[in-house]
């Protein structure tokens, strides 16, 4: 008896793998038919949040430990890409790969630390994380440049804005897809089964077998390695990096914010999500001006998220599209004690004729 | 090697700034350890106190301390009906996550709310007493931050008297512990759950007067006080009002010692090497917390 | 080829600016914003540029240097103003400049004082001010230099904001003086966010060094100047960048100001010519005179309009080189005396010193231009 | 008349199908009615909405003669209806002692509370000895037993006993339903439901088998009891070995 | 031969002695049954000998080998599967998934839901009764179907060595009838079970080995017949 998990197309597949065919044509085109340079940089901003939500869904996602702290990490990965360009006089792209595998090594003892705590606490040891980073770079102005912030010189030079941003677009094109196509990898795994038992019960998974700091530590510093690599393409492509923004709970929380609305089980959530919020984002600075009205847009839209779509966008549509489809029915059938007994000797007779 | 006057003028100061610290994070514990809500907006609505004690004082030219019986009660009502619209509407499962996201979004709607009305501009009261100060064995102590100072011990001690000895106060904790429990044995949750919130959000509102007395506030500044008040109640102990109470006075003498050879910046890292410390060696904190490690 | 930027005279020309509205810097950035409006309503009126009339389009930056990045860019890749002119402070100014720079736009800026601006190999920025931060004390430097020995202050202690302008006025000071043999005894850096400054007044206080400076924006000068009086720390002479020569100073300090120094690139008795209309109009248009944040802006304007009345055109493209050419090569008669600039864009001037004297805020150098003497050393606070 | 009855109750969780379809049960005073059925059947839920914690779909509910249909647990427990839920449902981070004085948190009366605390410390030796203990530190077993003193706390004229003796050790399981026993003869309406059928059903009156949300047989709990079809699908094949 | 036994297992919480110098042996390949009156710290062995908490002194060996200080993950993956007394199931997961989510992981990249995995995981439910359940999310079980669900689970993950805490509590008798043969039937191919239990009938019925505790020492250990007429157990556990 075939149940609905095992059905190849569902319609809701279906419905998203149309999606993705057409998001994929329209990114690829986005940079000629976008009408202006600005709406362009836009672009790369939204695709930047993406990367960013995608890497922190690693860890939210599958773990279910919510990272404020990410932020941290993308910031690390900024400055590490304009320091080892600056004072390691590497090429950009060697210093942005470089930088990205320094934050993962960095992540281990990160990791190390902060995955010893579950649930508050850990929210709060993210917290700090942005903190303590912020007040190091803030600091130590004599190797990061303090709050006078950091230039990274272009990877281009002489390019002008307009074609750079056009290079730039691709290039954050790609580093989500790759983002995706790991993530996808993981969560049909049962690296990935594994991960998403310590998000339901830690105690239990582990008791079953499974080595959970590891593979906590595992995907933590695989999602602070895309997390580095999207901060360290931001540096080469914003070229001003300033602690205060490179280190601050904002980032993070929106990351959170985006992979929550679009939903964290699911694979493209977090990139539905900053095309939701990022497009907002813009929309509100153009909308509200030089009002601090978008933090109240945003703090509203992230508190209906909580409140009504607890579980996301995309969960939301999928029951809808379940409930339109009426040839599914319900996954759950009922049996009598009666019908249960007569179910048990048939399943044996089925169980053993397996067997043998 | 820092002089004998400069260390003593700094235990003294390190001091007074421990008590207000104190009492802003004494809010956070009762949310926190009592009612399993990480309270991310605590810190906002004491900048919101403290800019409504400063508009009272600008605008109405009242003392700022004055505010207090406006907003202590204000803040109250906002408490509850914050925990009965919103936060009541969490799934239990997922409380703790969520109510981070769910305050982290109030917090920015006030950050936002704040700006708008009083933009982003730094304010200060300026008090007639503002720069005055009494002298104590060659050291300086300055009367706004005494008052302060008092603020908080009150208010601690009153919250410390109610958690521990009023019916209200088991009821709050047998509420969060087991809901359907409690109700079972004739407690109104929503209700208790409710004051229990506004009791928290009351703190915020006598923390933010004392902090408005002497010091800048801008709509963002709450993300400054939130790091140094997170570490605070993990290292006194999630829950336990004495242990944020001790560690604060701790953290913030550490931290105005440690401002003598490392300067301001340095010197508060105090508060996360405090907070890894206590993680590494004692998840339940330092100064109480009994189950807290099941956080 | 086709020129439709052959404007007519009811095509108006459109200027962009990014400000700091909101955030750290919003108090100077709303000086700023004035001071932008005044020289459009006063330009204006006086029938505008090439017969066409100015227009602003001000954005928020949030005092944000990613914001004022995106800022810049919506304003010359999406709404394609003709002009763009700088924001306030250094730390936005950078930033902003490349986005002109690698557009070819003309930057003008009124506010990025601090060296570095100047370091990043920019070729199309001007400060539309008398001198960089390092230079703002350069006469307070000489005038306590040539004190005879017993008068010289002997200590000095220093605090600074972590910021490329305000760190510069007081390091530059700092660098002179102990050229001189002044001693340093106390040297804080702060970051721009800290709003206790309890600690850094205790260590000043206890140094009881002669003389205090501070390199500040404007809160920041605010809070420590309060912390050190609680502390009842009596220095021989205090002096403090930005944050005096504001409106709001005074009163923000209780009114005990006596004694307290300040740099300034700008005075409302300035003689020159342009600086008496300016004065008078902005009066009228505001209800109070201008400061130095929104004289800066005008000056702004006045270069950029000297250009464009120059070249004879205003528009994105080829029209931007030459007016780059031209402000590099010309000088131009400011509210601030006439500039003109190197090739890194850097002014070539001085400032002058004022000092909180009897309640009021008065220049006491250099000696050509002071308006009374130098109070040293300064009363009680 | 009967001290609890449910009326054609329709319950179910959320969206869900319904749980409980149509189903009545009442308990006169000085009466036990189990009820028994296999894991789902809804036995929980039925408890569930006799005490307000659940609110049904549709029927009513009359504690005492009155309609009391949609009220809370709160209300309930004013009108004298009391409810030990399944599972562990200690005030974990409270002490024993605080656990067992809330169970008298409506009495204001402090010697009868007194009077109750004495008595159940005597009960349960477990529960003195333990006192200051904080109650989620207790074994599972001991766990129960604190519930059950908690619930002990007050005189109702209705309880609702969801699986009291699961975990438990026979010495306790004994004193459980020694208690019930007594509530029933001091006059108090039962409504038991235990997996451990047959010890049940030797106490009861009434028996009730519960299957699929409907009431499948209900009577007198010796014919239950006595009943082999029933005995194959919800009672277990054989009837309890004597232990020596 | 391997077997699970503990030389002079200590644990105290505070000033509490649960398990004072507990030195007990369960046969390899047998059926066993620990039991005990509430409290005798049963739950507390299963902690110590699964790594769930840390014993204070003695150690925990199993096939001779010493698994003391193991990391609980390791020591299941050495051969030791439990349940938890209070129900412990991955409550938003599927019933299914719970059931394959204890799988043990040959390639960790592999797809996980294979079809013999799925299949397998299916027989299981289905000899537990809640297969018609598969679909559901766990946490919307009753509190006996989730009882179940932890057993197939355990099951599932076939460890060598079963730890069953109580797990005939608040399952419908009718089904335990099914559960005592399904673990005879286990055992028959050769695993060991441990068995804590406070009824009786299966206890008895089912068990090869029974050791009695109390006050986290072990007072009787024997067959069900002995163990039914020991004067002590009878004292201190069964209160005849
Ligand atoms: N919170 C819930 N949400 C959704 N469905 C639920 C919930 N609680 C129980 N159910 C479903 O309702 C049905 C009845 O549950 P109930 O707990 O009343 O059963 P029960 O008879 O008490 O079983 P048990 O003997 O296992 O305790 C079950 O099928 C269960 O899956
Ligand atoms: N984490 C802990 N902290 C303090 N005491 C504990 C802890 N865990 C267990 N105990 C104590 O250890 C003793 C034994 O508990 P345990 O859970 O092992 O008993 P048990 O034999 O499983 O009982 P039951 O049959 O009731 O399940 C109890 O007195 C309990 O209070
Ligand atoms: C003199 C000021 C207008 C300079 C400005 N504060 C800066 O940061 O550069
Ligand atoms: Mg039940
Ligand atoms: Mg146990």
């Amino acid at each position: 008896m075939p149940s609905v998990s095992e059905r190849l197309v569902t319609p809701g597949r279906a419905a998203g793998g149309v999606a993705l065919v057409a998001f994929a044509a329209v990114a690829l085109a986005y940079p000629s038919i976008a009408p202006n340079p600005y709406l362009l940089s836009v672009g790369i901003v939204v695709l930047n949040y993406a990367v960013l939500s995608t890497s922190w869904n690693f860890v939210g996602g599958f773990t279910g430990y919510i990272s404020l702290g990410h932020g941290a990490l993308a910031g690390l990965g900024a400055y590490g890409t304009g320091l080892l360009v600056t004072k390691g006089g590497l090429p950009s792209f060697g210093a942005l790969v470089v930088a990205a595998l320094l934050v993962a090594a960095l992540a281990v003892p990160i990791g190390y630390a902060a995955l010893r705590v579950r649930g508050a606490s850990f929210v709060i040891v993210s917290i700090a994380l942005v903190l303590v980073t912020l007040l190091v770079f803030q600091s130590w102005a004599s190797f990061t440049g303090g709050s006078r912030g950091l230039n990274v010189p272009r990877p281009f030079p002489g390019m002008l804005r307009p074609e750079h941003h056009r290079v730039f677009f691709y290039l954050f094109l790609a580093l989500l897809a790759v983002a995706l196509l790991v993530w996808w990898l993981i969560d049909r795994s049962r690296f990935g089964l594994g991960l998403k038992a310590i998000r339901e019960d830690e105690d239990k998974a582990e008791a079953l077998g499974t080595p959970t700091f590891a593979y906590k530590l595992v995907v933590f510093v695989v999602s602070a390695f895309f997390t580095g690599l999207a901060g360290g393409l931001y540096a080469l492509w914003f070229g001003d990096l300033d602690p205060i923004f490179q280190f601050s709970i904002l980032t993070g929380s929106y990351m959170v914010l985006m992979a929550l609305l679009g939903g964290v089980r699911n694979l493209f959530g977090p990139l539905v999500g900053a095309l939701v919020v990022g497009v907002a984002l813009e929309y509100f600075k153009v909308e509200f001006g030089n009002t601090p009205l978008h933090l109240v847009a945003t703090g509203v839209l992230l508190a209906l998220v909580v409140l009504f779509m607890p579980d996301g966008v995309l969960p939301a549509l999928g029951s809808l599209l379940r409930r339109l489809d009426r040839t599914t029915d319900s996954s759950i059938r009922e049996v009598t004690a009666a019908e249960l007994a007569a179910q048990r000797i048939g399943g044996e007779q089925h169980a053993q004729s397996r067997n043998g | 090697m820092p002089s004998g006057a400069l260390l003593f003028q700094s235990v003294i100061l390190g001091l007074l700034l421990g008590g207000l610290y104190a009492l802003l994070a004494a809010g956070l514990t009762l949310y926190f350890g009592i009612m399993r809500v990480v309270m991310i907006a605590h810190s906002a609505f004491l900048i919101l106190a403290a800019y409504l004690a400063w508009w009272s004082h600008t605008e109405l030219g009242v003392d700022p301390l004055l505010s207090m019986v406006v907003t202590v009660p204000l803040f109250f009502a906002a408490g509850v009906l914050l925990q009965r619209l919103l936060l009541a509407r969490l799934r239990p499962v997922t409380l703790t996550m969520m109510s981070v996201l769910l305050t982290f979004a109030i917090a920015v709607v006030i950050e936002g709310l704040l700006g708008y009305v009083f933009s982003g501009t730094q304010r200060r009261i300026q008090l007639g007493y503002g720069s005055a100060s009494l002298e104590l064995f060659g050291a300086r102590i300055a009367v706004v931050k005494l008052i302060a100072f008092g603020l908080a011990a009150v208010a601690l001690l009153s919250l410390y008297l109610v958690m521990k000895k009023t019916a209200f106060g088991w009821a709050l904790r047998a509420t969060i512990q087991h809901r359907d429990a409690a109700r079972l044995v004739g407690i109104d949750t929503d209700r208790v759950a409710g004051f229990g919130f506004g009791l928290g959000l009351a703190t915020a509102a006598i923390g933010g007067t004392a902090l408005s007395l002497d010091t800048t506030i801008y709509p963002s500044l709450h993300w400054h006080w939130i790091g140094p008040l997170m570490a605070i109640i993990v290292v006194g102990g999630l829950g336990s009002v004495p242990g944020a109470a001790a560690a604060a006075m701790v953290l913030g003498l550490a931290q105005s010692l440690l401002q003598i050879e490392l300067g301001t910046t340095w010197a508060q890292t105090v508060f996360y090497i405090a907070l890894f410390l206590t993680l590494a060696v004692r998840p339940q904190g330092f100064f109480g917390g009994r189950l807290a490690q099941r956080f | 080829g086709d020129e439709p930027e052959q404007a007519s005279t009811d095509d108006p020309i459109v200027v962009g600016i990014s400000l700091p509205l909101t955030g750290d810097f919003s108090e100077p950035g709303k000086g700023v914003q004035r001071g932008y409006e005044a020289w459009a309503k006063i330009t204006n009126d006086k029938g505008g540029l090439l017969g066409r009339q100015i227009e602003l389009k001000v954005l928020d930056d949030q005092s944000n240097a990613d914001r004022v990045v995106a800022d810049y860019e919506q304003l010359i890749g999406s709404d394609q103003v003709d002009i763009v002119v700088g924001p306030f402070s250094t730390r936005l100014v950078v930033p902003a400049a490349r986005v002109a720079e690698e557009y070819g736009m003309l930057f003008v800026e009124p506010a990025g004082a601090a060296a570095e601006v100047f370091q990043q190999g920019f070729k199309n920025l001007f400060y539309a001010a008398p001198a960089v931060a390092s230079d703002h004390y350069n006469h307070l430097a000489e005038y306590l230099l040539a004190l005879p020995a017993g008068q010289k202050p002997t200590t000095v202690a220093y605090a600074a904001m972590d910021d490329p302008f305000a760190q510069g006025t007081a390091y530059g000071l700092k660098a002179k003086l102990e050229a001189g043999g002044v001693r340093t005894v106390v040297d804080e850096v702060y970051p721009p966010n800290t709003t206790d400054f309890s600690s850094i007044a205790a260590k000043i206080a206890t140094s009881k060094a002669d003389m205090v400076v501070g390199g500040s924006q404007y809160q920041d000068g605010v809070n420590l100047i309060v912390a050190l009086q609680q502390l009842n720390y009596q220095p021989k002479l205090a002096a403090f960048s930005t944050a005096p020569t504001s409106p709001e100073f005074a009163a923000a300090i209780g009114n005990k100001t006596e004694g307290i120094l300040s740099p300034t690139g700008y005075t409302q008795d300035a003689p020159y010519e342009s600086n008496k209309e300016f004065v008078e109009k902005y009066t009228a248009q505001f209800g109070s005179p201008p400061e130095e944040d929104e004289a800066n802006a005008y000056t702004t304007g006045q270069v950029v309009a000297a250009a464009i009345t120059a070249v004879g055109c205003a528009e994105q493209g080829d029209c931007q080189k030459k007016l780059v050419d031209w402000v590099r090569a010309n000088k131009v008669e400011t509210v601030v005396g006439p500039l003109s600039w190197d090739e890194t864009g850097k002014p070539q001037g001085a400032h002058m010193i004022q000092q909180w004297v009897g309640g009021e805020i008065k220049i006491v150098l250099p000696a050509d231009a002071k308006e009374t003497d130098v109070v040293y050393p300064k009363p009680a606070w | 008349m009967s001290e609890i009855e449910l009326v054609d109750v329709q319950a179910g969780y959320g969206r869900a199908a319904p749980v409980l379809r149509g189903l009545s049960v009442a308990v006169p005073a000085g009466t036990i009615v189990c009820l028994v059925g296999p894991n789902g059947a809804g036995k929980s839920t039925v408890l569930k909405v006799a005490s307000g914690l659940l609110a049904p779909r549709s029927g009513a509910i009359r504690v005492g003669g009155v309609d009391v249909t949609g009220q809370g647990p709160q209300r309930m427990l004013a009108s004298g209806v009391a409810h030990v839920l399944q599972g562990h449902s200690v005030f974990a981070e409270m002490t024993v002692a605080e656990n067992v004085l809330l169970g008298a948190y409506t009495i204001k009366d402090k010697a009868r509370v007194a009077r109750r605390c004495d008595f159940v410390r005597d009960l349960f030796p477990v529960v003195a000895q333990r006192w200051t203990t904080l109650a989620g530190l207790l074994s599972g077993g001991q766990q129960k037993q604190v519930e059950f003193a908690r619930s002990l706390m007050v005189d109702p004229k209705v309880v609702l006993l969801d699986e009291p003796s699961m975990g438990l050790d026979p010495k306790a399981t004994s004193t459980v339903f020694e208690q019930v026993v007594r509530m029933r003869d001091a006059g108090t309406a039962v409504l038991l439901v235990e997996q451990n059928a047959r010890r049940a059903l030797e106490t009861a009156d009434i028996g009730c088998v519960l299957d699929l949300g409907r009431v499948h047989i209900s009577g007198p709990a010796a014919e239950l009891l006595a009943d082999p079809a029933l005995a194959d699908l919800y009672l277990g094949g054989r009837p309890a070995e004597p232990l020596h | 031969m391997r077997s699970l036994e503990t030389v002079e297992l200590t644990k105290a919480f505070g000033g509490n002695v649960v398990l004072d110098k507990t030195t007990v042996s369960f046969r390899h390949g047998k059926v066993n049954a620990l039991i005990g009156p509430n409290g005798s710290g049963k739950t507390t062995f299963f902690n110590c000998v699964t790594g769930m908490i840390r014993p204070d002194s003695g150690r925990v060996l199993y096939g001779g080998a010493d698994i003391t200080r193991r990391a609980p993950h390791a020591i299941a993956r050495a051969g030791i599967g439990r349940t938890f007394q209070l129900c412990r199931v991955f409550p938003r997961m599927t019933v299914l998934d719970n059931v394959l989510a204890a799988a043990r992981p040959a390639n960790l990249f592999r797809g996980a839901r294979g079809r013999a995995e799925v299949d397998r995981a299916r027989g299981w439910l289905t000899k537990l009764g809640i297969e018609h359940l598969a679909g559901a999310e766990a946490r919307n079980l009753s509190w006996g179907q989730q009882k179940l669900l932890e057993l197939a689970g355990v099951l599932m993950s076939e460890p060598e060595t079963v730890l069953l805490d109580e797990p005939a509590g608040g399952v419908n008798p009718a089904l335990l009838d099914r559960i005592g043969g399904l673990v005879r039937e286990l055992n028959a191919e050769g695993r060991t079970f441990v068995i804590v239990e406070h009824n009786m009938d299966l206890v008895m019925s089912i068990s090869d080995h029974i050791v009695v505790f109390d006050r986290g020492r072990p007072i009787a250990e024997g067959p069900p017949a002995a163990i039914r007429s020991d004067e002590r157990v009878l004292g201190a556990y069964l209160g005849v």
